[in-house]
């Protein structure tokens, strides 16, 4: 499989510290890959150099064959990259649709009007539908969580980024939540999941990428992966007896 | 004795609710394990006991006296200290200054500038170096110091070994209990449960924002914490 | 998979009330020379000015999130390109008004270049200091008069009243054409992208608007608000010196209007606007204390209502005279839950 | 000889420039805050000193004695009473609370003090000068000027990397949440930091009322030439604050010498090529105070 999205060989440091260490973690078109690793592994690190929100110091990012290192944020999103951000980033004084719609519009590069249709069908899928003229700024934790999944949508992305989207919800919620995400991918949209939650994220991906101290640890299928006993030492911290 | 007691406390960040109704207890001199997974709530709670996000005061007793919500300084005058997550060294500021910010309010005790570097003695080393020249586990080590220079009665240690390599936890742990033998009371956030376990007379694990289990280590099993941690097995 | 039958409104019953409103009052103020007096006309003409100056700032401050209180720079440029355009290359002075918001945003481009460079409070004593430049660099230049300044000469031809008329119209259009802009602008796809930027850049950017760009073009498109306004203002007053034209005392006034009126909505400047005319009208005979009472009314209203008086009003009354909003009016659906099983092709 | 004389007045106002912008760095540097109303407290301490040597008829050197703990105090209680209500609240509110200080300031001492010009008069030692020999000359007084320019600045170095109370600025700086999980707190430690941005600020504010006539609207240009001197010198570095003050002298003092309506001008253009040439300033630190 081609690779849609790859990070090649990336390095960044923060100060003394090196948290992306010459990792190289690539999706292929359609293709569905979760990413686990401790806190601290450098997982959200990896997620904005492929957004540009950060530049690595050395190695290249490449989307659908071009290379995007310098790319600024807007340009990536423009060009079929989206996000939903750990931390929801809504803007709290517009509606739900009118969040929404900035992703249509800007993202999706359509006509304010045109861009209407695609805007509801994104809050649609996301289950947000009956909230679209609520201020974005007093929705709850999980309408938060929806409306990002609903923004980026909008953008029409080739591959979508989620970062521990998951993170904070009920059991019922996250399972809600897995629905939409399987739908978006069924529709052809490749996707990066890091998540904590790891029962959700195997019910979405097909592989499965363990990063820890910056560097992949191991990457393959879900269950291999989750077997290995490394894998067990360095995310949960148990010891396997 | 009890020194800590949080009954239960409910906090909040804008409109999301991280905490529903969490009650803990430390004793005097005890050593307490908070653990759960990502997002279940643990810095949350040692945040609101250091006093940083708002509770009502009676959600959090220290010493017999209700110091829910009293400003973060206040605390530190009566001897709560915290470790936060990721460390937080000033970074313009050498080894030595870290440690000697943490000793601002001036509370007297055993801990000493020599003691500190005696326990970390990397740190001696290196003191005029700038703190974020350092590894991520003597950063670690300099947080805990810098905590200690406080003099605290209850040491709350954030995610310890968050991003560490285990010899260097290791080292952290053996650190942790001859802070304990001191008398120091610690409630000490891990995801990494073998470690914890063995130091700590207590242990609270929490999952979605409540406590899903408590109890003696002995008393528990793994089953039980892998459980209470991801609320199905993995 | 067929589209939603989707209407999205932009109107609120408030905003019709405030659209006939609207055409009340501006349907009195053509007709006013057939009734008014020259020195109603002369005060409208400032009134006018001010009120642009506040909308101009309102959307550099209130929604770009620019805090720059350099603004009289281009209050000052506007000016001087006017009496330059109008006297000395003989331009229709009339004209030139509006000729002169374009050497004003020509100016723009370059300023911004330096001060982008600041963020927050550095970025308002920036913009303070290039204002300084240009103050000094006209108060330098020997064909502008330097620091003594010029005389508008072109409308001394002009019968008084005629010119006083056609200034009056003309303050009357730029006025309109500015509420009309702005209003324009924040309810068109940019105002959308500029609202999300305010409240939050990173969800932005990451949704492909381009902040800096943005924050440029609305920084320019001020720049050329505020330069016709200078014009303006020295077709009114006929006579400009550099301490005058790039008086701080412009940008004072302006922030005074919109932090008391309310930032970040079109109908707080306008409030802010009267009450600033009102007190001025009694208070200015005072001197200092009426500029001691105007910043203090905007520190304590900066302190206890952030959001201005006219924040305080829509949100009681959730009143919007000038909707920016789009509410979506969705067939009556079945349940509290929406459909979820169309349009999977997001 | 003349080009000499010219560049060594304006290092010695160059000591004057870097006392403002020593308060105004020293005030961003501990809580991100700039003070637009900087330059007209400056000024307001001068016209106190009016007020003293009219009252107690004292030389005004000694009028310091009262003005500076009083600007301390004003500073004091505006950052306990005003600005620490601001605290997380954006960018805007003190921009916009500060500018609002500075119009109400300066109105105020129009009120007050009329719109005349006024200076502090120290009995001669203002035109007295020292001979360097080879028909060079400079004045006692700015001389004077820079000497206490570098006595507060090394002082406040001093302060700042050795004391408890630096320590906990620089710590602020970097981390605010953590340094009040030390223990320190921030409020209280803002309006230290006030008040020690104004008592430098009053010694300035009299410096200049001896040097030059002020009236009620002098603020604002003090203002911009301490931001400038800041810029200049690269943000966050105190010797950097002295050269950047120095460089601002000296343009100043050359373009006046070009031409007499090029003096502040000249400055500001310096500024902007710096700005344009190397906007992280001459002496820029990672360090942000200290």
């Amino acid at each position: 499989m081609a690779a849609l999205l790859a990070l090649q060989h990336v390095s960044k440091t923060f100060g003394s510290l090196r948290v992306i260490d010459a990792l190289t973690l690539a999706v292929g078109e359609r293709e569905a890959l979760g990413v686990i690793g401790p806190n601290g592994a450098g997982k959200t690190t990896a997620l904005n150099l492929m957004i540009g929100r950060l530049r690595p110091e050395r190695g290249a990012v490449v989307f659908a064959g071009r290379d995007i290192t310098t790319a600024p944020p807007h340009a990536r999103c423009r060009a079929g990259i989206a996000l939903t951000h750990q931390i929801p980033h809504p803007f709290d004084a517009l509606t739900v649709f009118e969040n929404v719609l900035v992703g249509g519009v800007f993202g999706g590069g359509a006509s304010e009007r045109l861009a209407y249709g695609p805007s509801m069908e994104a809050l649609e899928l996301a289950g947000l539908a009956a909230k679209a003229n609520t201020r974005a700024g007093v929705l709850t934790l999980l309408e938060r969580k929806r409306l990002e999944l609903a923004r980026a949508l909008a953008t029409g992305p080739r591959v979508l980024l989620l970062d521990e989207i998951a993170g904070g919800l009920g059991e019922h919620e996250v399972h809600e939540l897995v629905e939409v995400i399987r739908r978006v991918h069924r529709a052809g949209v490749a996707i990066i999941w890091i998540e904590h939650i790891v029962h959700a994220l195997r019910s979405v991906v097909s592989r499965l990428a363990v990063i820890n101290f910056g560097r992949l640890l191991v990457d393959g299928a879900p269950d291999a992966v989750m077997a290995r006993a490394e894998v067990q030492r360095v995310y949960l911290g148990i010891d396997v007896q | 004795m009890t020194l800590l007691s949080v009954r239960g406390l409910s906090a909040f960040y804008g409109s999301f609710q991280a905490l529903f109704d969490v009650s803990l207890e430390a004793g005097e001199g005890e050593t307490v394990a908070v653990i759960g997974a990502n997002g279940a709530g643990k810095t949350t709670v040692l945040r609101t006991i250091a006093g940083v996000l708002p509770v009502p005061a009676s959600a959090v007793r220290f010493d017999g006296a209700p110091v829910g919500g009293r400003p973060a300084h206040e605390l530190v005058d009566r001897g709560i200290v915290l470790v936060p997550e990721g460390r937080r060294i000033f970074s313009s500021l050498s080894v030595e200054e870290n440690l000697l910010v943490g000793a601002y309010r001036g509370r007297p005790g055993r801990w000493t500038l020599p003691r500190v570097y005696e326990l970390f003695p990397v740190l001696a080393v290196r003191r005029r170096q700038p703190g974020t020249n350092l590894s991520g586990g003597e950063q670690q080590m300099l947080a805990i110091g810098r905590g200690l220079m406080a003099n605290p009665r209850l040491l709350l240690v954030d995610e310890i070994s968050l991003g560490l390599a285990p010899l260097v936890v290791q080292d952290l742990y053996r650190v942790l209990r001859t802070i304990a033998g001191e008398g120091t009371t610690t409630l000490v956030v891990d995801q990494n449960v073998s470690q914890i376990l063995p130091l700590a007379q207590r242990v609270y694990c929490l999952r979605k924002g409540a406590v899903s289990l408590e109890g003696r280590p002995a008393e528990l099993t793994r089953a039980r914490i892998a459980a209470a941690y991801f609320g199905i097995g993995v | 998979m067929e589209p939603a039958a989707l209407r999205i409104e932009r109107t609120t019953r408030a905003s019709r009330l405030g659209a006939v409103g609207a055409a009340l009052v501006l349907i009195a103020l053509v007709s006013l020379p057939a009734w008014g007096d020259p020195s109603t006309m002369r005060i409208l003409v400032e009134f006018i000015a001010l009120l642009v100056l506040a909308q101009m700032w309102n959307l550099l401050a209130g929604y770009a999130g620019l805090v720059s209180i350099g603004q009289q720079a281009y209050v000052g440029l506007g000016g001087y390109a006017l009496i330059v355009l109008a006297d000395d290359l003989g331009v229709n002075p009339f004209l030139s008004v509006p000729l002169a918001g374009l050497v004003a945003a020509a100016f723009a481009l370059p300023t911004a270049a330096l001060v982008f460079r600041f963020h927050g409070g550095y970025f308002a004593v920036g913009t303070w200091a290039i204002a300084e430049v240009y103050r000094l660099l006209i108060a330098n230049t020997p064909a502008l008069g330097r620091g003594s300044g010029r005389t508008l000469t072109a409308v001394f031809p002009l019968a008084r009243e005629t010119r006083e008329v056609t200034t009056y119209f003309l303050a009357l259009a730029i006025g309109v054409a500015a509420l009309v802009g702005v209003y324009v602008f924040l309810r068109s796809r940019y105002g959308l992208g500029l609202m999300a930027i305010r409240d939050s850049e990173p969800g932005s950017e990451t949704l492909g608007v381009d902040v800096f760009r943005t924050k440029l073009v609305v920084y320019v498109g001020v720049a050329f608000g505020t330069g016709v306004t200078g014009a303006l203002i020295y077709l009114n007053l006929l006579r400009i010196s550099p301490d005058a034209g790039f008086s701080i005392n412009w940008t004072a006034y302006t922030i005074f209007i919109v932090v008391i009126g309310g930032l970040g909505s079109l109908e707080g400047p306008l409030i802010g606007a009267a009450l600033f005319f009102l007190v001025r009208e009694y208070l200015s005979d005072y001197g200092a204390s009426y500029m001691i009472l105007l910043g203090t009314l905007a520190v304590g209203v900066m302190l206890a209502y952030p959001q201005g008086l006219w924040g305080m009003v829509a949100e009681r009354w959730d009143l919007r005279f000038f909707p920016v909003g789009r509410r979506v009016s969705l067939d009556p659906s079945p349940g509290p839950s929406p459909q979820r099983g169309e349009g999977e092709g997001a | 000889m003349a080009w000499v004389d010219t560049i060594l007045q304006g290092l010695l106002l160059g000591g004057l420039y870097a006392l403002f912008a020593t308060g105004l760095s020293l005030i961003f540097g501990v809580m991100r805050i700039v003070n637009l109303a900087h330059g007209d407290l400056s000024i307001l301490a001068a016209f106190l000193a009016v007020v003293v040597v009219e009252t107690l008829g004292l030389n005004p050197f000694l009028t310091l004695i009262l003005v500076v703990p009083l600007m301390a105090g004003l500073g004091y209680a505006l950052q306990m009473l005003v600005l620490n209500r601001l605290l997380g609240r954006g960018i805007l509110p003190p921009i916009l609370v500060t500018f609002g200080f500075s119009v109400i300031i300066q109105n105020a001492l129009l009120e007050t003090f009329s719109a005349d010009s006024r200076r502090l008069n120290p009995g001669g030692i203002e035109t007295a000068s020292l001979s360097l020999g080879g028909g060079l000359a400079i004045g006692w007084f700015p001389f004077i000027t820079l000497a206490v320019a570098v006595l507060i600045l090394v002082g406040l170095q001093l302060v700042i990397s050795r004391r408890s109370v630096g320590r906990a600025f620089r710590a602020t700086s970097d981390d605010q949440e953590t340094a009040e999980l030390m223990g320190i707190d921030n409020r209280r430690l803002y309006g230290l930091a006030m008040a020690l941005s104004l008592g430098i600020v009053a010694v300035a504010g009299v410096f200049l009322g001896i040097r030059t006539t002020f009236t009620f609207s002098s603020g604002p240009d003090r203002l911009l030439f301490a931001f400038e001197a800041v810029i200049i010198g690269g943000l966050g570095s105190l010797w950097g604050t002295l050269v950047g003050g120095a460089v601002l002298g000296i343009a100043q003092t050359v373009g006046a010498k070009l031409s007499p309506g090029w003096g502040i001008l000249t400055g500001h253009l310096v500024f902007l090529a710096v700005l344009l040439l190397r906007p992280q300033g001459l002496f820029a630190k990672a360090r942000r105070i200290g």
